[in-house]
């Protein structure tokens, strides 16, 4: 019973940590997996957010096992 | 149609070609069309020594897979490839190859342009410069200078 | 930024990589866009054995520079290339490779695409196919597999 | 006071004939260097027209001394 959330570049960093695991419950949707696992920082505008590798809204549902992963604007190529 | 991420350098004319006498069918491919993008040693105004590229490991190979795939549904290709580095770059370095093989020119140019565009626009990477003035994240504000 | 005419092989990636490290300054160029045309073996539904690329070899010439001279004008580029075979060509051999080299991804692209399909529609050369049925000129109906 | 004409291709095919040498005189045109090289052959609808290596049409005036070229629509690269 539990969701894995990952950080990444910007985000990692400014929030100082890397990965956070929380306890699931019921009706967590992307945007309440935020404000527990960022402690109640407010999610940057820009924020993109994906669950198990796809990327989704902030309003999508969480299931337990979930890996959610929030991260800024991508830069490669 | 693989995505390979490496984390060293690569010489992308090499894996090219490497690739093409693997896996294509001589004979069948009349149109070969390539992007490489390299770093540069500069962005804006200050100068740069060295960059490193985070990248969520799991969902950029799978974003890149399926990039390719989607490509050879969208396009009539032979065949295509991504290559793309991620740690410690150096100026000059190459960072990503993209290659569309096609019996058609115009399906190898779209395909090869498609491949960028997507990857620059939603694969997970992101890009940390080191300058003379310290560290810093790029930004969209910063990334004018490639398009 | 040379446009070439040869009469034997070559190797598209080696000249461009040999072109490249002595003409091109490193760190300064971040977007290398290419093109590689290569003989089919296969046009319409006769299989072709080998095929003869006529030109006008001094007009050819003239226009193949103009055009890399025009294309540094029209595109922020740092230099671009241009090799094209011509005379006794077979299937799986290059005909024809354009690169683009600029700081900037879409005026890669766009050059590259740029000097081809000029290329296409103006240089002066022409091709006779040789098939099982004979030999043939390619006229513009019999190229739309090409496009 | 010459022209040097020449054809390529499946016109030079055609015609029989890569190069002819004309006399020069006043007032020719691109089409009339055609008439006296080609012997009168009517010209294919869609042949290109070069003098000194530059396209051209019909209509322009040649030069004493011009290279002037015929050839069919071009298949390279």
């Amino acid at each position: 019973m539990s969701i894995e959330v990952q950080f990444f570049a910007s985000l990692r960093e400014s929030l100082g940590k890397q990965q956070v695991t929380l306890g699931y419950s019921d009706g967590l949707d992307v945007q309440a997996v935020w404000q527990q696992a960022s402690d109640g920082a407010a999610m940057p505008d820009n924020t993109l957010c994906a669950i198990n590798m796809e990327y989704v809204k902030t309003e999508t549902p969480v299931n337990d096992g979930d890996e959610v992963a929030f991260f800024p604007p991508v830069t490669g190529g | 149609m693989p995505a390979i991420l490496l984390d060293t350098v690569f010489n992308p004319w090499d894996e090219l070609q490497s690739y093409q006498e693997k896996h294509l069918q001589a004979g069948r491919y009349g149109a070969t069309a390539t992007f490489v993008g390299t770093m540069r040693d500069f962005n804006i105004d200050d100068s740069v020594s060295h960059m490193t590229l985070e990248h969520y490991p799991a969902m950029t190979q799978n974003f890149l897979d399926k990039l390719c795939a989607q490509s050879r549904e969208k396009f009539a290709l032979d065949d295509c490839l991504i290559i793309h580095r991620y740690g410690d770059i150096k100026p000059n370095e190459p960072i990503v190859l993209t290659v569309a093989w096609s019996a058609h020119r115009a399906q190898a140019f779209d395909a090869c342009r498609y491949l960028m565009e997507e990857l620059k626009a939603r694969a997970p990477f992101w890009k940390k410069e080191i300058t003379a003035g310290g560290e810093r994240w790029v930004h969209d504000e910063l990334r004018s200078s490639e398009k």
